[in-house]
């Protein structure tokens, strides 16, 4: 402890794949103490805010995005050679973010259906998380990750302690700011009980049901609310569409999607549905 | 200009390739590649390239309604996910004839201010300024010139702020819903970022006046302009199509003046108006075809900058453009938190119509289309999106056979530095593209030189 | 360390059989058929009494002393899994089939045995099976007791906790 | 236990600190405290005066869809005319379009908001070189007036008074906002179908608790003084006494509501017959449809656990602590180093439901639910607890004696702090620190307590104590972990942070006269050696001691050369055995109790004392008992998940016990089946 100021500046990389870079954002979005964290540590590797290259190693890699081409899927295992830790931060990067949607349809139909030349179309038929591909050391959530969550992990690392990062249900938040919950008193549905928290309550204290982007919590049980959901009297893909989103690709979350009718949209089933990634190459 | 005698140069032996590369253009949000060949001094091809994975966005949201759309399109891009959710929500909204209350339409343009607030101060500070000054980033930048870097942080922070007091947090915001917003802020929620404002808009005064006075490489080239126009305000999220040449669109109407192209050997879909021209979107153009709709304070500041012809041929100098919309966007805020009055009912209901939901908006770089087939229930049956930065490649493209000869015989790096600086002035949102930038120049005339 | 000390027990197979663990409780027909082919054997500390692999020569109950059940680990040579003391058994396998040793007994200390010849006592259990039901249960309890304890040792229970892969966060 | 159950929740003390009338005022009595009438018209009246006495009045309100508590400026934001009606999941506004502001029973919100607030700052921690220092927070407890409470919510104030007030150790920041709070009550004229307080004796009718008490009827409300302070407000009221008629239709009216509820939730025998269902098939069947969400236990206006979170500065010297609500439901609450002692929801939702019904009456005298069927409200999936009770009631059981803590001053934020006089090591990854500028509490511990251990930026760690010197304690640590690596890491003159001593300590007085068997592995001989000293130090006092001892090698044990001290005595037999080893090692190789598989002494002259892994534990406890040893005189200790270490924050909670404490010794007949069950 008394030797923590005396630790050399840790090398951190940031680098991104398939995703809307706006978790590594997240990072310039901590204003008030980004120019304190970039004393305190090495940003090595950032291409989005600088010109100044590594190809490693690092002693932290947060990385953006889900493997969703070839060279992506390369590329993360030489990223998980170059890491101490390697820290995956956000929807895409932990459960494969929304493209992970196009894992239930046929790939082929959905090159077809946005490019004129699908044969220029260099893409893998699944988007994955990284963690299908290479050991994590902890998978940040949320679409976009928390900024508060972000700061903690970087204090943790640069201080030596676990990351006190909290696996409960949004409604613990919700209800801590006292919140009403919109299930119960609006019928909204709300996949807060199932959900990690992290967004501070976010959807639920704006009037909205939680719609999952900060994937399952440990123990999710969305079976049951989705059950409840159904009982409510949505039916199929009414039920499945609230859990398509930005982490229908989670374990929990992808079976009730599959137990109703996979997500709205879909070209019919691909027959066999990919599980992984680079396996899954067309 | 020294691209115009490059091919009487003696250090010339004909025949011989001289290749410049830059592995990853930086300081972009994503990436891409471009190759350029020069015979002579002269460009003969500039071909932006783009191959990152596809996210299939037109093709994820078949199926959903228009408050799922909202949720989905925000994260095409980051850094602009406002954009993407007000070119939906106002296609939606126009197709079932929704007329929404005046404080909601106020609240929509204020989230907008607070998206071209964090993304221009973003690009202006974090990622354009560095050329100028001559550092590899903001943060090494800081080592020298914290104030600025600071300055430009608080002023990013104000638009994280607005966005989060209207809409839950700084990215992917939550409270867009087609009919209005989920919530409706309180006048109390708006008092801390107004009085934020208050310094912010004094900082953005000085913003434009310090980058006005930061000298960019030479270049004058004219290119058709495209931006909204609305004859009271200036354009976020209504008013008309417009171009240099004349053309005048409804912002549904973008199909009839535009078409996309697939280029081989990219994920991008390029644009070019119906006649096949290339043509520039964002800061620049805007400032060129509806300066006079400016805020007061933001119009003062770019006239006494004098540039403003210069903005319309340099492209160089968008970052005085993009500071003069920072400007616009905090006083603007400001006036509309001044007179806000809370809406008597943040939403109204609609009823879902068959038929095809468009409209433009501005995003900060530029036009944003949106298209929309929507069936009987209010299912998205197929859709069309058309980000700026696609739009804007053939300018690009454009832009660099202009500027290239006069970089050829400036030492290698610095050749390739101005070059990727004139990408990096475009501020291409690649990950609305999702597309990766790779500078490659074949000078057909030069020998295998080792720059 | 252990104040364990050695006492010398009664030299007489059938008294040092009664006084035994195995052999209290049995008939006294039984102790006396066992006893009939059994001998009192004294042994130096580094014999080796059973050896793994190899066929076991001997069933034996240990009298005193303490014998060290080792295993040969590549690259870590002879680990000691279990030490033996007196009054538990040694050498099981000589009557239970294919009857080779599932480890190296070797003396750590002086020992004093009852040894029963492999080959005539599985002659005799096969002869009485009165006998044989009254000596096969005491061996499997000894052998389950291993086995359990085994378990536990297998558990590895004094580990350090390593949270880190547990919980997949080195730090 | 019955009468105990149904014990009426007179409040400990009474909100505003004065005693309240021991038995409850009936409605038909007229003395000093009423009954008087308040004309609807001069409700007004009541407020400005509550705000005249410089308080923020915390009533009911129309919000996002629900009537809760806010603050409450006028009589229009009463919830004029609005009701509820209110199901399993699901919850209501209906307009009544009547003047009615009472109107509705209870919505999510409950004062537990404002005597237990979701978030309380504890201290902020600091380190100067190698100086660390702990300053507690200081917090203000706002004049506060509730107006509607009701008299479940009356109960449920009275639960939390025994909790946090009631116990060997207080919560001051609680015991500061009762007491500066007053309470306006009122009887219930209406309950929602989720409503049971007549099953739990609490309601409809409020009995004590209030300061007033208001029953209000279509032209105002009959009203009564409960205290001192009510009585004082009632004479700056306009009121008149109440006529028979009002008295009469008061009454009426809270008769009806009580007759509609019924008696849903039987509790005779019902904490014995719960407590016998711990294996109950039933639990998994809930599971499938509980999500572990915890709004139960938020809404609840009693639950009462909590967490301590830290948030520090990018280099850990400066770090705050807050209190949370946290909640039996979530993973993280019974995590130890080496998993959740809950890690299946069946597991969390009964010993929720136990706690609540069943061994809250151990701890607390009452039940933990007062019937005003929130969680059944607002469970998302509709659960319904006063249905699930009834699924699972079987016949009584025989019940154990609860454990009796011992008093001793100290609050969860508060540290002392002490200077480290020097640091051995043990073994690879095992410490012992000499701590010295102790509290002096700690010079008199006892043997088997421990402390809390705190560096600024680390969530404290409980750490037995493994020495009593003159003027310092010994702590021998292993690294499990950052935290504890944290410490190890200190050195000579650096400072930490202790709070205790704290928990049950080995009954040493109990060995006198009889054998004594201490059997332990790995580190726990730590928490054994201050009895091995006491022991030691009058030897004459005990007959044969026997200490068994496994490690994971030679190289593995602590105290390396006072083991062999103590073999040297020969007053004490010492038998050690590793689970592995190499030639060089002559003893034992096996598990620990190999080392009396076939010893001959007598269980039955001997007490037992074992410290060590779980699983260790028991296969000890197995080997004892067969050797006749009763179950009272084995003594065992627990590891759980310690945040407060004063069984106010629920972490620690087996069955009907704090480990922290009630424990951690504990002789098996009070674990009874606890001991060695899962999930719990």
């Amino acid at each position: 402890m008394a030797t923590v100021a005396a630790r050399p500046r840790l090398r951190v990389g940031i680098v991104k794949m398939a995703s809307c870079d706006g978790c590594q954002l997240t990072l310039l979005d901590l204003e008030d103490e980004l120019l304190a964290l970039a004393d305190r540590f090495e940003i090595v590797e950032f291409p989005e805010a600088s010109s100044l290259r590594s190809a490693g190693p690092y002693d932290v890699l947060l990385v953006e995005g889900s493997v969703s081409t070839p060279d992506q899927a390369e590329e993360i295992l030489e990223l998980r050679r170059q890491a101490k830790l390697l820290v995956t931060i956000g929807a895409c990067a932990s459960y494969g973010g929304i493209q992970a949607l196009r894992n239930w349809s046929d790939h082929d139909a959905y090159r077809e259906a946005v490019y004129a030349h699908p044969e220029y179309i260099e893409s893998l038929a699944t988007a994955t998380p990284i963690a299908e591909h290479v050991k994590v050391d902890l998978e940040l959530h949320g679409c976009p990750i928390s900024p508060e969550q972000l700061r903690e992990v970087l204090v943790s690392v640069a201080v030596g302690r676990r990351p006190q990062i909290r696996e409960e249900a949004v409604c613990l938040e919700c209800k801590r700011k006292g919140a009403v919950c919109v299930m119960v008193a609006q019928g909204v549905p709300c996949l807060g009980p199932v959900t990690q928290s992290g967004c501070n309550a976010l959807c639920p204290t704006f009037g909205r049901g939680c719609y999952g982007c900060f994937g399952p919590r440990e123990q999710a049980n969305a079976t049951s609310l989705a059950r409840t959901f159904a009982l409510g009297g949505r039916e199929g893909v009414e039920v499945s569409r609230l859990f398509a989103g930005f982490t229908g690709w989670s374990a929990p979350f992808r079976s009730v999607i599959a137990e109703y009718g996979g997500p709205p949209g879909m070209t019919p089933p691909a027959e066999t549905r990919p599980e992984g990634g680079s396996d899954a190459r067309r | 200009m020294h691209g115009d005698d490059g091919g009487t140069l003696t250090i010339d032996a004909p025949g011989v390739e001289r290749e410049f590369k830059v592995p990853y253009i930086t300081r972009v949000e994503g990436e891409g590649s471009l190759s350029l060949t020069v015979r002579d001094g002269v460009v003969v091809d500039a071909r932006l390239k783009i191959f990152e994975a596809p996210r299939y966005f037109e093709r994820l949201v078949v199926g959903r309604t228009g408050d799922e759309v909202l949720d989905i399109v925000a994260r095409i891009c980051g850094i602009c996910p406002i954009a993407y959710q007000m070119s939906a929500v106002h296609a939606f909204e126009d197709l079932y004839g929704i007329r929404i209350d005046p404080s909601v339409r106020a609240l929509r343009r204020l989230l907008y201010c607070g998206e071209w607030i964090q993304s221009h101060a973003l690009h202006v500070y974090l990622l354009h300024a560095p050329d100028f000054l001559g550092y590899p980033s903001a943060l090494a930048m800081a080592a020298d010139h914290r104030e600025i870097v600071e300055q430009g942080l608080a002023i990013k922070r104000v638009g994280n702020q607005l966005i989060s007091a209207l809409g839950g947090r700084p990215v992917h915001p939550v409270s867009v819903r087609v009919g209005g917003f989920s919530r409706a802020p309180r006048r109390a929620d708006l008092e801390d970022v107004r009085h934020a404002l208050d310094k912010a808009v004094e900082q953005a005064q000085a913003t434009v006046r310090l980058v006005a006075t930061w000298a960019p490489p030479e270049l004058s080239h004219p290119q058709p302009l495209v931006a909204m126009r609305h004859p009271a305000e200036y354009p976020y999220n209504e008013g008309r199509i417009v171009s240099s040449d004349g053309l005048d669109l409804a912002p549904g109407e973008w199909g009839t003046g535009f078409e996309e192209l697939h280029l081989e050997g990219t994920n991008a879909l390029h644009a070019r108006t119906l006649d096949g021209q290339v043509y520039l979107l964002g800061p620049t153009a805007r400032i060129a075809l509806t300066a006079q709709a400016l805020h007061p304070l933001a119009f003062e500041a770019l006239a006494e900058t004098g540039l403003r012809d210069e903005i319309r041929v340099n492209i160089h100098r968008s970052i005085v453009a993009r500071a003069v919309e920072l400007l616009h966007a905090l006083a603007e805020a400001r006036d509309i938190i001044d007179g806000y009055r809370p809406p008597a009912e943040p939403r109204v209901a609609f009823t879902p119509r068959p038929g095809i939901a468009a409209w433009s908006t501005e995003a900060p770089r530029g036009l944003l289309h949106h298209r929309y087939e929507v069936d009987e229930r209010g299912h998205v049956v197929h859709a069309q999106i058309v980000p700026p930065t696609s739009q804007n490649q053939g300018a690009i493209e454009a832009d660099l056979a202009a500027f290239a000869p006069s970089v050829l015989d400036l030492p290698h790096a610095e050749a390739t530095h101005q070059l990727e600086m004139l990408i990096r002035a475009y501020d291409p949102c690649i990950s609305c593209a999702t597309h990766f930038l790779d500078l490659r120049i074949v000078d057909a005339a030069r020998g295998e030189g080792t720059g | 360390m252990s104040v364990s000390s050695l006492s010398l027990p009664p030299a007489d197979p059938v008294s040092a059989l009664s006084a035994s663990w195995f052999g209290a409780g049995l008939s006294p027909e039984a102790v006396a058929r066992l006893a009939g082919i059994a001998e009192v054997r004294d042994v130096e500390p580094g014999t080796e009494l059973v050896s793994e692999g190899q066929i076991t020569e001997a069933f034996s109950i240990v009298l005193a002393g303490r014998v060290a059940l080792r295993t040969l680990v590549p690259e870590r040579g002879m680990v000691t899994i279990l030490t033996v003391e007196a009054g538990d058994i040694l050498g099981w396998s000589a009557i239970v089939p294919p009857h080779r040793g599932t480890s190296t007994g070797i003396a750590i200390e002086p020992v004093q045995l009852l040894e029963l010849p492999g080959e005539r006592l599985r002659v005799l259990l096969r002869s009485d099976h009165a006998l044989a039901a009254s000596v096969y249960p005491r061996v499997l309890q000894a052998v389950s007791r291993r086995l359990s304890a085994t378990r536990l040792q297998l558990l590895d229970l004094f580990a350090r906790e390593e949270w880190s892969r547990r919980e997949g966060q080195p730090w | 236990m019955v009468a105990d159950e149904r014990m009426p929740y007179a409040p400990y003390p009474s909100p505003s600190g004065t005693a309240v009338a021991a038995t409850p005022v009936p409605v038909t009595s007229a003395n000093g405290s009423g009954p008087w009438f308040l004309a609807r018209a001069n409700l007004d009246v009541l407020l400005d005066l509550l705000h005249e006495d410089d308080r923020k009045i915390i009533g009911p309100t129309v919000a996002d869809g629900a009537i809760v508590y806010a603050e409450i400026r006028s009589v229009e934001d009463l919830p004029t005319g609005i009701g509820d009606e209110q199901s399993p999941g699901h919850y209501d506004l209906v307009d009544h379009g009547d003047r009615r502001v009472f109107d509705y029973t209870v919505g999510p919100l409950s004062p537990k908001r404002w005597t237990f607030p979701p978030v309380v700052p504890l201290n902020v921690g600091r380190r100067d070189g190698k100086a660390v220092s702990f300053e507690p927070s200081v917090l203000e407890a706002p004049r506060l007036a509730f107006l509607g409470v009701r008299a479940c919510e009356l109960a449920a104030l009275g639960i939390q008074d025994r909790v946090f007030l009631g116990g060997p150790y207080t919560d001051e920041d609680y015991r500061n906002r009762r007491r500066s709070a007053l309470v306006i009550a009122v009887n219930c004229t209406t309950a929602s179908s989720t409503c049971f307080c007549t099953s739990m004796g609490t309601g409809p009718e409020a009995r004590g608790g209030y300061d007033l008490v208001l029953t209000e009827l279509d032209e105002g409300f009959v009203v009564r003084a409960g205290t001192p302070e009510g009585a004082d407000l009632v004479a700056h009221l306009p009121v008149r006494g109440a006529d028979a008629g009002q008295m009469f239709r008061a009454a009426e009216a809270i008769g009806k509501v009580a007759a509609t509820m019924g008696d849903p939730v039987p509790t005779a025998g019902l904490h014995d017959r719960l407590l016998a269902q711990f294996d109950s098939p039933r639990w998994a069947k809930i599971a499938e449809r509980c999500l572990s969400c915890a709004n139960c236990t938020m809404v609840c206006p009693t639950c009462f656990c909590s967490s301590v979170t830290q948030r520090s500065d990018l280099d850990g010297d400066v770090s705050t602590s807050e209190r949370v609500w946290d909640f039996c439901f979530t993973a993280g609450f019974a995590k130890v180093a080496g998993g959740s002692f809950r890690s299946r929801p069946r597991d969390r939702y009964r010993q929720w439901l136990t706690h609540k019904f069943a061994t809250w009456v151990d701890q607390f005298g009452t039940f933990g639910c007062v019937g005003c069927g929130r969680c059944i409200t607002w469970c998302p999936v509709g659960i319904d607890i006063r249905a699930e009770l009834l699924q699972i009631a079987p016949p009584l059981a025989a019940r154990p004696e609860p454990a009796r803590p011992r008093p001793i001053a100290s609050t969860p934020g508060s540290f002392a702090t002490a200077r480290i006089v020097s640091v051995r090591p043990e073994t690879a990854d095992v410490m012992t620190l000499t701590v010295g500028d102790v509290d002096p509490a700690f010079l008199s511990g006892e043997f088997g307590q421990f402390a809390m251990v705190a560096v600024p930026a680390f969530p404290p760690l409980p750490i037995s104590i493994s020495r009593f010197g003159r003027d310092t304690i010994d702590l021998t640590i292993r690294a499990a972990g950052p935290a504890t690596a944290s410490i190890i890491g200190l050195g000579p003159r650096d400072e930490i942070g202790l709070r205790g001593p704290l928990g049950s300590s080995w009954p040493i007085e109990r060995a006198m006269g009889h054998d004594v068997v201490i059997v332990t592995g790995g580190i726990g001989l730590a928490p054994l050696r201050p009895l091995i000293d006491g022991l030691l130090a009058q030897r004459e006092r005990f007959d044969a001691i026997r200490l068994y001892y496994g490690a994971r090698t030679p190289n593995d044990q602590l105290y390396r050369e006072e083991l062999r001290g103590w073999a040297a005595r020969g007053d004490i037999d010492v038998q050690l055995t590793v689970d592995r080893a190499h030639d060089d090692w002559t003893g034992p190789v096996g598990v620990v109790t190999h080392l009396f598989d076939r010893a001959t002494w007598d269980g039955s002259r001997s007490l037992a004392f074992v410290c060590g892994p779980e699983r260790m534990m028991e296969a000890t406890v197995d080997a004892l008992e067969a050797r006749g040893l009763a179950p009272d005189r084995i003594f065992v200790t627990l590891e759980r998940h310690m945040e407060c270490g004063i069984g106010l924050c629920g972490h620690c909670q087996t069955g009907r016990l704090f480990v922290c404490r009630d424990g951690p010794v504990f002789s098996l007949a009070q674990l009874g089946d606890i001991f060695g069950r899962e999930g719990i």
